[in-house]
């Protein structure tokens, strides 16, 4: 049986991610130890953040099932619910409700590929989560590649993190900014442009996909150049949600489900849906 | 299974004894309704001894209603500073208190099943149906508007029905089909029917309009995409004005919004039934709404009952009570749309 | 010989034909038969070829000034929402109009909603529409399987019964009590022009609610809207109602509740009626789409009184001037103002 | 004021008691009437506590939503005070609203709302006097109607108090 009640939590820490106060990483904390425990979730899937009094909002997981402990999630201020979110403190109680959805595929297509995540603005959150997992688990995985953009350099989320990334040697990291900055001496131009230099070869290998939508678009013929098909692209969906467990219908594209089908869905299966997305 | 033949008199007696220790609804005979009516509009609590008798067609709203009441509250909290609860979600009490739905009809209690389907799992969906007795009439006529024989129903179908009382020749035969219904009927001095009874029944249930099983199949087989691009849409989209008089009389529609509402420090967080025929419904936080337009929004009504919710449970999304016919404002009928999917090529 | 309606469509389909024959414009709004009795569809009609689709009955009771906005729109060249306006004029869109309908044409010009140039009223003079909800009552327990109209009367048929009804006698309320059948606004003359109906008191309904105590008020209006279902059928209906967010759409701050509550259901009622006091033509399109059957289109009639009698306006009536709510006299009557002698301060 | 959340007076009555104490919501022109407020308080103009203001740059800003919704959540009276006519530091905002507040109170009363909940009064920034005058007039007037029930928000049988 589906339960909407959603788990109580603690804030733990807010980190303030990009130069326009706009994008805030919450670190949430169980309240109750058997939940805490319980919790199982998969990179790309997401979770209902519940407010009292304000609502309900899906939001991708951006931390890794390994990240033990609390959970991660970064929330760009844009509605209701977000913005009182943002406004809320170290400490203060909230809910979350899940995990929901289906995840990126990482232990069935993944498996011993080479992965190429590409991401774009804020965008890149559960895209964070797979790669933090893909880490801890090096051994099972082939080469992997992470192409992430975003407007400036202050728009970048996770930089730290980044910085760590770039020096483990392990993986392909390319950072991009879409112009010039001061005080910004990394990569300069569009995910796509970045993506036709840098990607690799499809062969063994699976791509992940997350960004405005814009960006999608242009991404995809530069890899279709180099080979790439479209059962090997891995995208993420979003739609209006409510219930999140498949029940009240909001997400619909066509027949499928984005709460429940999705929201990963490979390339191929999103052609066949009709474009209400 | 036993079956019973009551007088209108035995029939009014039997639910007056119901309504003494139970909650017992019928259709309501005005329209007009107290502001503190304890049920939806449409429908009305059963006190004093008004015959339970079969007006034309179905009732004037579903049966929906006392399954997914329109609102439920999901979760209760206080926002109140001095609370150690502060903004913890609670879940209200479940209700378990048993009540009757008498003179449903078979379209709308096999809504129940068909919204069973995408509702399986849910916790008030499920706990609203087993404390819910149907006690329905089965339809010795179908009217103008109705249709259940063309999306897989009967009028004298028994699907979902706890007791399914049919009229014969002035009296009534009721047929009581579950634990349920025999548990209301236990008790109750009833005269068994006799085989002519029995009979006519089956006489009449053999004459009924069957299944037209070829034209499921047919809308079944149909390429999704060719359905969805068909040109159909542009000009039921033109005179749709994306009301929401079908989907909330629709018994089978069963979209829901949640919200949260906030009274001096005490809240509560409900689900209430919402229309994809209105803007809202699909509209993202960035502004971005992928049915914008009304076109859109009609064409996902009909294909979500016609062709996705088949594509992913098996039956239409409907029953054929023709109340969105009737109700349309602007004449939208179901029944042309299915037939003109037929022909789309 | 043909009924009046008969006449009315055979000239309908005529000068529709016409107009779109020779490209004065591109769109006709009108109506066409209906799958129910007593039922007709609103319709576009595009071609010379379809306008023998078109009808005219009693039964026409949605205000087609409803889609005005909205195929003006679709009939422009596709273009960007940066794009500029093309050069030249757009092409033009005729509409079937009776006295109100007319009326709401105006007010969606005075406030912008539409382009008067690129509108071609078809008018034709109202006889007063038939309430399906009256005839229906008329046989409670029957089931209607046809009507027919003639002139004066209809003819209402069932599986075992077929009776003549006087036409009048079915007319919906709004219609009983309109002095202004003829439309204000003609571009193309349907039938005969008609003249304004001699009414003793229009507000008959409104003062008959005014009498009743304020207890009794209250009593009427909770129980009158508490079958409301909040499917927003009269708000949508309504050509008055075109904000693209409605209020009772915004979250933030959310004015009304979204379920079914009677106090957010008769917010929802009070605030509609009132956001289109000035400016309701009393149509009662609200009243004839309502799948309850509510009488919504008391509060607007109320509204309508009270303009009336404070500011002497009737929505629509005035094409050159103003809406009366979005103006003022400096001598506007005062009567409620609270004074600190605790007075009503009496009108300047 | 649309925060429904407030949690501040938390009184708990449903029925009229002899210490209650009527809850009046004032929307005072920025302009005018609160700075006559604020003169009747400058000028130690004694008046009942019970007014809650809510400062508008315009009593023509003071949409029908925002009247309803206090109404919605539990106030027992409104108070709508601006420039008077002529006045207006927006020249002719309060000419609209002029316009506009005698149909909604006239509908109010229509529909059984209690006539005397909703006031409309002009206070300019030197009526100190009249301002406390007026306070004490609109607060009898609400005082003797006693508790709003209608039209007053309640879930789950609570009530906005």
């Amino acid at each position: 049986m589906i339960s909407y009640l959603p788990y109580p939590v603690r804030i733990d820490d807010i980190v303030v991610e990009t130069e326009d106060g706009n994008l805030k990483t919450f670190k949430l904390v169980f309240e109750n130890e058997t939940q805490k425990k319980a919790w199982k979730h998969v990179p790309g899937q997401f979770a209902m953040l519940s407010l009292a009094g304000q609502g309900e909002i899906p939001i991708g997981i951006a931390s890794s099932p390994t990240e033990e402990g609390h959970l991660l999630f970064t929330v760009n201020r844009a509605g209701k619910v977000t913005t009182a979110l943002h406004q809320m403190h170290t400490g203060e109680r909230m809910g979350v409700r899940g995990p929901l959805g289906n995840g990126f595929p990482i232990d069935t297509d993944m498996k011993g590929k080479n992965i190429v995540i590409i991401a774009g603005g804020f965008a890149v959150t559960t895209l964070r989560a797979t790669l933090i997992y893909l880490l801890e688990h090096r051994q099972d995985y082939g080469k992997i590649t992470f192409i992430y953009g975003a407007r400036t350099p202050g728009m970048l989320l996770y930089r730290d993190e980044m910085k760590q990334w770039a020096a483990r040697g392990d993986l392909d990291l390319h950072v991009t900014v879409d112009r010039e900055a001061p005080g910004w001496d990394g990569l300069v131009g569009f995910v796509p442009t970045i993506a036709g230099q840098v990607a690799p070869s499809p062969e063994n290998s699976v791509a992940l996909i997350c960004g405005p939508p814009i960006m999608i678009k242009f991404t995809m013929p530069p890899l279709e150049k180099i080979g790439w098909t479209d059962d090997l692209v891995y995208l993420s969906l979003e739609n209006r949600m409510k219930c999140g467990e498949g029940v009240c219908c909001h997400c619909n594209v066509g027949p499928t489900l984005v709460c429940k089908d999705g929201p990963v869905f490979t390339r191929t299966q999103v052609r066949k849906l009709p474009v209400e997305y | 299974m036993k079956v019973f033949r009551l007088s209108q008199t035995e029939l009014d007696n039997m639910v007056q004894q119901w309504s003494q220790n139970r909650r017992v609804y019928r259709p309501a005979a005005d329209r007009q309704q107290s502001a503190h009516a304890d049920c939806a509009p449409g429908w009305e609590r059963v006190a004093g001894s008004a015959p339970l008798t079969m007006a034309v067609g179905p009732p004037k709203t579903s049966v929906k209603t006392f399954l997914f009441p329109q609102p439920e509250t999901m979760q209760t909290f206080s926002l109140k500073s001095s609370d150690p609860d502060k903004a913890l979600m609670k879940e209200p009490e479940k209700l378990t208190e048993k009540q009757i739905v008498a003179g449903l009809r078979p379209c709308d209690a096999r809504s129940v099943m068909l919204n069973n389907l995408p509702y399986r799992e849910d916790p008030f969906y499920q706990a609203n149906l087993a404390r819910t007795v149907m006690v329905g009439f089965t339809c010795s006529a179908m009217c103008a508007t109705c249709f259940c024989d063309q999306v897989g129903g009967s009028p004298m179908g028994t699907e979902g029905l706890d007791i399914a009382i049919s009229q014969i020749d002035g009296s009534f035969v009721a047929e009581v089909l579950t634990p349920a219904g025999e548990e209301l009927t236990a008790g109750l001095d009833l005269a068994p029917a006799d085989d002519t009874d029995i009979n006519a029944l089956a006489a009449r249930r053999a004459a009924s309009p069957q299944v037209d099983s070829a034209k499921l199949a047919a809308l079944k087989g149909r390429d999704l995409n060719r359905l969805y691009e068909a040109p159909l849409w542009k000009p039921l989209g033109e005179s749709c004005i994306n009301c929401g008089a079908c989907t909330f009389n629709c018994p089978t529609c069963y979209c829901f919004d949640v919200q949260d509402e906030v009274v001096r420090g005490y809240g509560r967080r409900i689900r209430y039934w919402d229309s994809c025929m209105f803007p809202l419904y699909s509209l993202h936080t960035s502004g971005h709404n992928p049915r914008g337009r009304k076109m859109q929004r009609t064409r996902n009504r009909f294909m979500h009952k016609l062709k996705y919710f088949p594509d992913r449970y098996g039956p239409f999304s409907c029953v054929g009570c023709g109340r969105c016919v009737q109700d349309c404002p602007v004449n939208i009928d179901i029944r042309e749309v299915m037939s003109d999917l037929l022909t789309v090529e | 010989m043909p009924t009046i309606n008969e006449k009315l469509t055979e000239e309908i389909r005529a000068k529709a034909k016409a107009l779109l024959a020779e490209g004065t414009v591109a769109a006709v709004i009108g109506y066409a038969r209906g799958s129910l009795p007593m039922t007709v569809k609103p319709t576009v009609v595009r071609t010379a070829d379809d306008c023998g689709k078109l009808v005219w009955n009693s039964f026409c009771v949605l205000n087609l000034a409803n889609y005005l906005p909205e195929v003006l729109k679709s009939v422009e060249p596709p273009r960007g929402p940066r794009d500029p306006k093309p050069e030249g004029p757009l092409p033009k869109v005729a509409v079937l109009a009776t006295g109100c309908w007319s009326r709401n044409i105006v007010v969606q010009t005075q406030e912008h909603q539409v382009d008067r140039d690129r509108v071609m009223v078809m008018g034709v003079a109202s006889r007063g529409m038939v309430s399906r909800r009256k005839v229906e009552a008329n046989f409670a327990g029957r089931e209607i399987l046809a009507v027919e109209e003639l002139d004066h009367d209809l003819v209402v048929k069932g599986a075992d019964f077929e009776e003549k009804i006087n036409r009048w006698s079915m007319v919906r309320d709004n219609c009983h009590t309109c002095t202004h059948p003829d439309p204000v606004l003609v571009d193309v003359r349907i039938g005969e022009p008609a003249s304004e109906r001699k009414n003793p008191n229009p507000f008959q309904q409104v003062d008959d609610i005014e009498k009743k105590s304020n207890d009794e008020r209250w009593a009427w209006f909770t129980s009158e809207f508490a079958t409301c279902i909040r499917c927003y059928a009269c708000r949508n209906a309504c050509p008055l109602c075109y904000c693209p967010t409605c209020f009772v759409d915004d979250a933030k701050p959310q004015w009304v509740g979204k379920s079914l509550d009677a106090v957010d259901t008769g917010l929802f009622h009070l605030l509609r009626a009132y956001h289109c006091a000035g400016r309701c033509t009393d149509c009662g399109a609200c009243e004839s789409v309502c799948p309850m059957g509510i009488n919504m289109r008391m509060l607007t009639k109320k509204l309508n009184k009270d303009v009336l009698d404070l500011y002497g306006m009737e929505a629509g009536m005035q094409p050159g001037s103003p809406l009366p709510l979005t103006t003022y006299a400096t001598n506007d009557p005062q009567k409620f103002i609270v004074t600190e002698a605790g007075a009503v301060k009496e009108g300047e | 004021m649309t925060n429904q959340t407030n949690e501040t007076s938390e009184t708990n009555q449903t029925s009229q008691t002899s210490n209650w104490e009527p809850k009046i919501i004032a929307f005072l022109c920025n302009w005018c009437s609160y700075a006559g407020a604020d003169l009747a308080g400058v000028s130690r103009f004694q008046y009942p506590p019970n007014i809650r203001i809510v400062r508008v740059p315009c009593s023509g800003r003071v949409s029908e939503n925002m009247i309803m919704s206090a109404l919605k959540s539990g106030a027992d009276g409104i108070l709508i005070s601006g420039c008077h006519p002529g006045d207006c530091h927006y020249i002719n905002g309060n000419l609209f609203a002029r316009r506009r507040f005698p149909l909604l109170s006239n509908l109010l009363d229509f529909v059984g709302i209690e006539p005397g909940r909703i006031n409309f009064s002009w206070v300019s920034a030197s009526e100190g006097e009249q301002f406390a005058d007026i306070v004490k007039t609109v607060t009898e007037k609400v005082k003797a109607l006693g508790p709003a029930t209608r039209l007053v928000k309640k879930i789950d049988g609570r009530q906005a108090a």
